[in-house]
């Protein structure tokens, strides 16, 4: 069943090979996209027709392969620019959302942070927005500070704007969407706060570009952060984009080929934005197959794949209160949140309940999520987490309950 | 169902249900967390001796069904033995998980129903937590004896 | 004709579809190997089986598709470590060469350096094992001095040795083979006199591990950079190998995902080698795929490549003797150098020369190779290269001599 | 060959073969080095001014066809205009270099052989190397006015 009328999640499955049925096999039913998204073949042809037609280094030969590979791997930065609405200097591939953090926490950080300076991190935040910083603020001297959340799982706005007021805080790095709690953080607002008092701002759009419409300018940050293999795309790469008069500003991070203009035995200079930021052969293929996946998810568009998941995580969250005793963490209004949810069962460990569902092959991720700090917070070791998608609909969620069912009745209890 | 049963055998889910050597010891001569990466799960071992035997062991924490029914089984297979031959049966065990050898149910007991888990990889750290743990714990003890002397 | 009894280079064209034929087009004629490989279908396919059959992410999911994606992705680590011979916890996974290098200049060099302490560097360096540590010198203080090459394009071996026991050099960037001239250095010859002097030694790999044989142990260097895409591999992926003792000793690089075993406010433990060095999603396809490149190439043999290559090399230095005035830079002795061979013709600029023998579609590079020192040692701002690897054969070095008498005679002079 | 012949017409290669203007001007008004970072070329430009006009252009260095042709056919164009004119006579060559308009052969001159150079986008920065050097020639001198005023 459809559950809005923007998206029909059957029909574009075909889209996507790896729910090609084969033989008798049980359907695979997908509920971990959070953790990763399935590839459309759009972006698996893209890649390959570049290795198989033109592939060849970029930005520096002259023969004709080369232009052409130079051509198809800059039109791939054209349409994640397009994707955001953010400007192509400004526009910096890495090889994952990670990465990208770590250049501002190392290339910003190692060179502007001072001893007792604050970086402001939030409790929901995903290790990648926590540990670059922790491991730059040892060699600064400066602190990792952690903004709080509500018992709804949302950010206690007050009392970040009392320690921005209070604390030499110099950046601040929240995660957009969180992908343990579904938390959908109003970044803007913080941004606003932020730089009222001279602090940066890196949002972590790793569970929301991919999900939502995501207009760079809209945020009002500084900095944002995203990965190529939560969004239909590759793995090994992932997106920086940066306002173009902060990063022109900055110093480089990587060093190596293509992000110098001259190399002398006394220094060098860099070459311009965004290369300036690209060190060594980029991650060409990868670059094309995540611009091919930008432009399949601005094909369908972004609002609509928002409705069809808030209408997907409202139909679970109704559906997930058949489970005996199942409680699901983050906000219960489905308007305030993305794609994951997590929940845990009594008696029944995460781990047990992932292996359990995957018997119907229903596939969730049971863990810390990369968040261990708010795992402390909530009060557990790990939880179950069901992630969903534009392939995904209710009769997902209706397979997810009951191999639930299924495996309480298993393990007893 | 076919695979998954030789990860929930009947007499692990017993060890989980009912797990032998639940608790914390008085007055151990050993004492040890081991905590697993994946998915935070925290395991707290004490270990009474005798001399050089392992005369009681007990843990505790929270864990999944493996890694409960393991601490269970792993109790229960090395009480009685000296603190070598907990060593080498810890090490019997480890290459069991990493499908080394073929586990020998003499020496483990219960827990050679565990070998299915070298199956599934990420299941292995649960299998081997309490293992890892006891190992820590004895080898941190034995270090320590050499300094003291 | 083939070169060497060992290597049919038109057989084994076979396995790479850009070299299929397409209607009555030119064939491609690419020997610009040492900027990027062609890749065969086993890579290609390798990486599609994941995306098609297993794509999830690794390491952490306990359903079956998860479980599959971390084993084909740490068996591409087993396959790459087995061509190198190193231990498997030595073999990190980068983005390319140029962050493997930049990993031991942040991670080890940011908190190693001291003011006036010496990176050694050579003149025939490659930009990536020069700006990285320019960089890190900046911000530590530390001095970076090149080592002069001889007129034959050889490292001068006395100066090295001499600069080794007079300034405080605390390590030593060396490239193995060169991309611009071709030279095989003596990483081992050098590695004895840095470890003497207790300087730490990286070895530049990018354009030998492709090539020939290469144990780790035998270089007797402490960290080895190489590249996927240069070894028939995917863009995405480089490779550090170090030595377990010195990375155990490290502090971690990039922060996040991975790369910890714990995460609480007040800061974090680092995962096991290799993860430790890993941070957020790896390139999972990547290694895949670089995996299947690495028992691609054992398959041939390392040896035989070598042979062929030593081979292809004779011919051509022979060859382009016909074409008036062409210089070849580098050791005139195929037995001391790799496949790249840089030269320059009087009156025609490399542009125009690599623009020109793409009619032909004849695919050398013009430039500074990435280079730019020695461009200024060799007196030139650019040179033309032209770089064969195990597709290859004699019939491709005729062409290219074909193609740059046309060259010639179309530009005029 | 056809493709190429964009590229290398008969206009370009007698602009590369017989370089107008090469050379250094003795008291230039502006002085400027220009390098492309793909190929290390480095070009040096002079220039004569009287009043606002410019009334002579030298350049040299070295280079490919494409940088030295048309280095040679921008200062056929340029000589004569005013400062203020060049500045335009720029723009409209980079546009048309970045295919944002057509070649105006009214204003380019020879230059307007250079047109068929932006289907070959490495190369567009040979073509346009003398022609930003110049342009930051002239800007650098309107801010050294402004503030010595
Ligand atoms: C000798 C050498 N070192 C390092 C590199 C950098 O490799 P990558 O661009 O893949 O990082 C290259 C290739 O460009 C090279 O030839
Ligand atoms: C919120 C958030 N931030 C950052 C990341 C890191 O992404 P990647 O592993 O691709 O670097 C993830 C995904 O794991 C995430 O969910």
């Amino acid at each position: 069943m459809p559950l809005a009328a923007d998206i029909d999640a059957r029909a574009l499955r075909a889209d996507f090979p790896i729910f090609a049925p084969v033989g008798d096999r049980e359907p695979l039913v997908y509920l971990d996209s959070a953790a990763t998204s399935q590839k459309p073949t759009a972006v698996l042809d893209a890649m390959d027709r570049y290795y198989v037609e033109t592939n060849a280094n970029v930005h520096r030969g002259v023969y004709a392969l080369a232009e052409e590979a130079t051509a198809r791997f800059e039109a791939g930065r054209d349409a994640v620019a397009r994707l955001v609405e953010a400007p192509r200097e400004g526009t910096i591939f890495t090889k994952n959302a990670t990465e990208a953090i770590n250049l501002v926490a190392w290339a910003w950080g190692v060179r502007n942070l001072r001893p007792r300076d604050v970086v402001l991190v939030t409790e929901m935040e995903h290790h990648s927005g926590i540990v670059p910083w922790q491991i730059v603020a040892e060699i600064t001297g400066a602190r990792v500070v952690f903004a709080p959340i509500t018992g709804d799982g949302e950010l206690d706005l007050d009392w970040i704007a009392r320690t921005l007021r209070e604390a030499p805080v110099r950046m601040v790095n929240v995660v957009h969407v969180s992908n343990a709690l579904g938390t959908i953080n109003p970044v803007a607002e913080i941004a606003r706060m932020a730089h009222e008092h001279g602090a940066l701002v890196l949002a972590d759009g790793s569970q929301s570009v991919p999900h939502m419409p995501v207009r760079f300018a809209d945020l009002e940050a500084d900095f944002l952060a995203f990965t190529g293999h939560k969004m239909l795309g590759p793995t090994g790469i992932g997106v920086l984009v940066g306002r173009p008069a902060i990063l022109a500003d900055m110093e480089p991070f990587l060093g190596g080929g293509e992000m110098i203009s001259d190399v002398r035995t006394d220094g060098c200079d860099w070459a311009d934005l965004p290369w300036k930021f690209e060190a060594g052969t980029p991650p060409i293929a990868e670059a094309i197959g995540i611009g091919a996946a930008a432009d399949y998810l601005r094909h369908i568009g972004l609002e609509a794949v928002r409705a069809h998941e808030r209408a997907l995580v409202a139909y679970a969250l109704d559906a997930l209160e058949d489970v005996d005793g199942l409680r699901v963490y983050g906000p219960p209004d489905p308007d305030r949140r993305g794609a994951p949810i997590s929940f845990s069962m009594p008696d029944l460990h995460p781990h047990d309940i992932a292996q359990l569902v995957d018997r119907q092959r229903v596939c969730i991720r049971a863990g810390h999520h990369c968040a261990k700090p708010l795992m402390r917070t909530l009060g557990v070791n790990a939880t179950a987490r069901a992630s969903g998608y534009i392939y995904n609909d209710s009769a997902d969620v209706d397979a997810l309950v009951r191999a639930l069912h299924a495996a309480r009745a298993y393990l007893g209890g | 169902m076919a695979g998954l049963d030789d990860l929930y055998q009947e007499l692990i889910l017993d060890h989980y249900r009912r797990p032998r050597h639940r608790g914390t010891l008085a007055h151990p001569a050993i004492i040890v967390d081991q905590h697993n990466p994946l998915c935070g799960d925290e395991l707290h071992v004490t270990v009474c001796l005798d001399g050089d035997r392992i005369t009681e062991i007990a843990h505790t924490g929270e864990g999944c069904s493996i890694s409960q029914a393991s601490a269970s089984m792993m109790s229960d297979a090395i009480v009685g033995h000296t603190t070598g031959e907990a060593l080498e049966l810890i090490e019997h065990f480890r290459q069991v998980m990493h499908r080394e050898v073929q586990a020998d149910e003499d020496q483990l007991g219960d827990a050679v129903a565990l070998e299915g888990v070298n199956k599934y990889p990420v299941r292995i750290k649960c299998a081997l937590l309490s293992w890892m743990a006891l190992k820590d714990g004895l080898l941190t003890r034995m270090v320590d004896q050499q300094e003291s002397r």
